[in-house]
């Protein structure tokens, strides 16, 4: 058992390792990429006419109406 | 200081032999293990490519969610849902998965579905329908697409030689729903119909109301012409506070009376509808709208996603209800319309059949596409509040036409 | 524009004929089943006047917690669980229903009740009791009510021509809780010894607790003179934190100490008292008494609603537990209030004897009630505080009588 | 089947038009009653000593406890 | 008022005489019942004193959580459980106990611990980490304590004479995941290799993730020199949106391709982050954060505080976890600091090495513990950001190391 | 039953009395002992190095990584 737990530790070590080295490497790889072809994060609905989904839009809506039928 | 260096040294030798001993047991035989057990040789697997090309398509439903802003609230957990439990060996739909008790606690009984319409009916006022209780005509009239969607996938042939068997009576019905624009209401009645379907129709389902502001607005201008679209409505009438609150009181008690199939549906929005207007527990409606509303829907799109497995998903099925479903939201929308043309006749011209096209509900998209494209042809047309009546009519009608499935079907 | 008018005619040709065509088949058929299945039917069965009543019940139940704000925040969902489990054929109550599930999980297994405790823990400041502790015994001795209704209740005779059998000793208990004036103390005790009352005694307690302001305070002139109700109290001594956080403390350890079977409601109380108390974990004293405090309120009124099922409410059982609460209100009443007396005569006259009619707890309606009618003798009189004292005490009373009920007939 | 579906979707939409109709009248009778009667939502409690027993109090009652003891 | 004072008597002479009456009976044999079920004769059982203890462990935590702010968010409800469900004959953790649900529902079906990992994700920033992804080699190096341990826990002998019968596999694991410094994977891990050991290895993780600041510092002082400690870093590059959206799906995608076992931890851990990040579902990120998180935690601390049952606490494997759990800490923080050293070594001095310690996880104490021992040595260094980088890395590196225990000893 | 009923009632109001006495003297030595030996509620963290562990100070360290990571 003794000999299971130097196994264990040492394809452990070695799996964490290589592990964090991957995702070392592929968030290098994306960082570059991301770097060289000047990509953004810049959500925006793809509408032919454009109309806000997100829930703001939603919330704007109800409070409009909110608003509207408080009298 | 040596004894500092002395206690490195050491810790590195105990290292570096553990290292050397170990070597010469079966540390090969762990490896093999962890490979036998790693998603690379999953994929590999007889029918491993499915989940692979499963998560291509969680990852596309993440993009959409995220990046094109298609109901986020919703895709966003689904996607996720899609992803992790189509990695193979991850165990997330075994029997001591997370995503199998969420799944099962909460898709499969229907309890998240309608906590979710609970939810909708403490954050929905009913004041323009109220004010204008006409245009519910106009969500019955868009439930056709329901309808017409079930009768196509039961005119589908089955063709065995791709595999595809056509559709039984509860998988139209199923299909139908989609039709009825309303996430929660589809993922319900598959839940009760036809739970295998039930990934691909709430896919659908919400794909399709995410696609409001493209698939509605060619149809709307297809039928109506440009007069029609410019017409201005009237101001909707003030309503009274007891108005609001009866009338959740009204719809569950003609409910309970006519179809008691759809109460689950509509006794819970009745019921999140009377905390918010009933003014004297805004602490529970605010708990209804809120806290348990994103609790359940983070737990109601991973479940659903849970449901995009490979096996369910990937064949002619699918891609039956992909387009059953898309034609069922066009001649929604386009009986929405046309039943708009003749209320626009009937009242001499006071109604902009426009808003007919709110009534497959979508809310509240559907009612903004409309707003919209009435402005396009005259900037100072407000058409907001009065296609929000259809909007939420279309809410009730898709509950109803749910009822009538469950009754007549399950 | 012609191809519009060809589509339009088209589409409409095909919707005639459809009907047509289905006309000539069973569409009666479906229409009988349909109909067989509505509410209108069910309500012709064998039985089914009793659920009309009940969904009558359910909306006065409606009107008292929302136009009388009578404990709306439990009312409002209990008297919408009632109406919906009471439409026929609407399966709230069956294998797969919404209100089934809510039941089984969290009131059938305590778990609601003892949730609301730990939320009613981290609201309540016990600071007045503190300094203060004499008035733990008027919290004492208005349990009396809960003991003289068991008795009553065991002393009604069977009258088996109008179907009552008499309580035995498991719902004679479940019934003398009631007089302990919470709310969810008697659901819990009910849930444990009789579920088959949890129905009318959850309305029986909710309603006598929100008639406290008509129940008491004749109770309370009746026994008092204008004398004592004049009398000023001696402002509280100021109470240090450790005190405050020693409390739940101390009261969990006596209650392990010597009452075992009351420690899930002391000890849940207990529990958010401390969360309150301790001051370095805000996030969860928080969420007890609001997002887990609210959702559970939904549920657990939900679910005690569920209970209100016509077989179970409309019998002579429910009279006899009406008319059994109301008497063990009111005899807690008056025993706190006699106890008041003999306090004032022992103190030579620094007890006003109308906070003993707060010991019944009702938290804080019986104090606000105390205040009011100390300061219609006198504007300038301010018993609220001194009337927290015993109001705290009674729920820590009537928790400790549950205690002894659980354990003796358990 | 084609047959069971043509009667569901006669069924379907005549209940679900039918069933909205009676929704628009109801709300419409609602409505003129309300009207007529000019009856209000005006939620009272109805107590023989007046105290109010909605969720404010508690909170205000609390509060005015907390605010004593904080001492 | 003459007829008051005769109701008064009627009512005391009633009251009294049924004490007579009373009194004839059986009242001792009730007496006898309470004290039989009090938990005062519970503790003069076989066994009973060990409730006692334990109780007294319970209230120990509750100290330190409170008084000393022990990581009071989980300390406080995991000692309120230990003390209820060590009462006697209070019935917590039977058929329908309330901790018994708890404990079944979220813990042993390791629910609880991933909806937190879930909220963990949701609240933190992987910025730092982004920024000098190099950090991620000190959260693998830090995890050699966990492995140090479960060796050690293989080592150590059975003793049958005081009743200790050695580690098994599963049990080694378990503790050995005490190394990982987080204390949500620890539940995880042995809600799955060994529940029976949970308590003490919750108990043992969270007190050393408390006592972070006391166990820490020497051995930083210890591996490594003044001009080591005062080395100042480089400031971190800003980080885009974009990378920071892309980091969970990266660590996902590698996950599930390598290391499925891990999925469930990485999965939730990357579906949080991913809420927060995406901008587009905030409600839901809240939700994720705050309501869950608060609940959640609540619910996770009384079910793992459910496992402090005298038989699986008071034995000599207690102990060996408690020693073996710091000595995995120790060693864990030495291998992060020998680790930076290397690295301080190779980038020519441009690593602080004391930042290594921070890859134990802890988060953000262990941070936090870096920063103030470099501004001991140099007030005008700001470690904190530097150190975030290996914090987060270690939660990483625990989940995998977790995950190749589950999958090679699961 | 009626008896039972009785003894339910003397064993319970005694049992509720006496244990609310209970209650009432250990708060009474408890204030004393507070009282007597200046013994306040002061929580504190014991630390080599003094270094907060509440929850604010998650938040403060979470806030700065934002703030830091915010451009
Ligand atoms: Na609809
Ligand atoms: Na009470
Ligand atoms: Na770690």
């Amino acid at each position: 058992m003794f000999v299971d737990g130097l196994n264990i530790m040492v394809l452990g070590m070695g799996i964490v390792f290589v592990f964090l080295i991957v995702i070392y490497l592929s968030m290098t790889l994306s960082s570059t990429l991301i770097q060289k072809f000047h990509l953004k994060y810049n959500p925006e609905p793809l509408h032919v006419i454009k109309v806000n989904t997100g829930e703001k839009d939603l919330v704007a809506v109800i409070s409009a109406a909110v608003a509207y039928s408080k009298n | 200081m040596n004894y500092k260096k002395i206690t490195v040294a050491l810790f590195l030798t105990l290292v570096c032999s553990s290292l050397l001993v170990a070597q010469e047991v079966s540390i090969g035989k762990g490896f093999v293990e962890l490979y036998e057990g790693s998603g690379l040789r999953g994929f590999m697997n007889v029918g491993g490519w499915k989940n692979l090309v499963m998560i291509g398509i969680g990852f596309l439903l993440l993009y959409l969610g995220i990046e094109k802003e298609f109901e986020p609230l919703i895709l966003v957990p689904m996607a996720f849902g899609a992803i992790l439990s189509n990695i193979p060996f991850a165990g997330f739909m075994e029997a001591q998965g997370i995503l199998r008790y969420i799944y099962d606690i909460g898709v499969k009984t229907g309890v998240f579905p309608l906590l979710i319409f609970m939810g909708i009916g403490a954050m929905t006022d009913f004041g323009p329908l109220i004010a204008n209780p006409k245009t519910l005509l106009l969500g019955a009239a868009a439930q056709f697409g329901i309808f017409f969607a079930l009768l196509g996938a039961l005119l589908l042939p089955a063709i065995p030689a791709i595999g595809f068997n056509g559709f039984d009576l509860a998988s139209a019905g199923s299909i139908g729903i989609i039709g009825g624009a309303d996430g929660p209401t589809s993922i319900f009645v598959a839940s009760r119909l036809k739970p295998d379907l039930l990934g691909p129709i709430a896919v659908a389902a919400y794909s399709y109301m995410a696609l409001v502001p493209i698939i509605q607005p060619p149809i709307m201008r297809f039928f109506t012409s440009k007069e029609e679209r410019m017409i201005k409505m009237e101001t909707l009438r003030p309503v009274k506070k007891l108005e609001k609150v009866l009338f959740p009181l009204i719809l569950l008690a003609l409910c309970g009376l006519f179809l008691p199939s759809a109460t689950p549906l509509i006794g819970m929005i009745a019921f999140g509808n009377l905390l918010k207007e009933c003014g004297v527990v805004d602490r529970l409606s605010k708990a209804a709208q809120n806290e348990l509303m994103n609790i359940v829907t983070i737990f109601l799109g991973l479940g659903v996603g849970s449901k995009l497995a490979a096996e369910n998903f990937l064949n002619f099925n699918t891609i039956g209800i992909l387009i059953l479903g898309l034609l069922a939201f066009m001649v929604g929308t386009t009986a929405g319309i046309l039943f708009g043309k003749i209320m626009c006749k009937l009242t001499g011209g006071k109604v902009n059949p426009l808003i007919g096209a709110a009534g497959v509900s979508a809310v509240p998209m559907a009612a903004r596409v409309v707003n919209k494209v009435g402005q396009m042809e005259n900037r100072s047309n407000f058409l907001l509040m009065h296609a929000m009546g259809p909007n939420v009519a279309g809410v009730i009608g898709s509950a109803v036409a749910a009822g009538v499935l469950l009754a007549l079907i399950g």
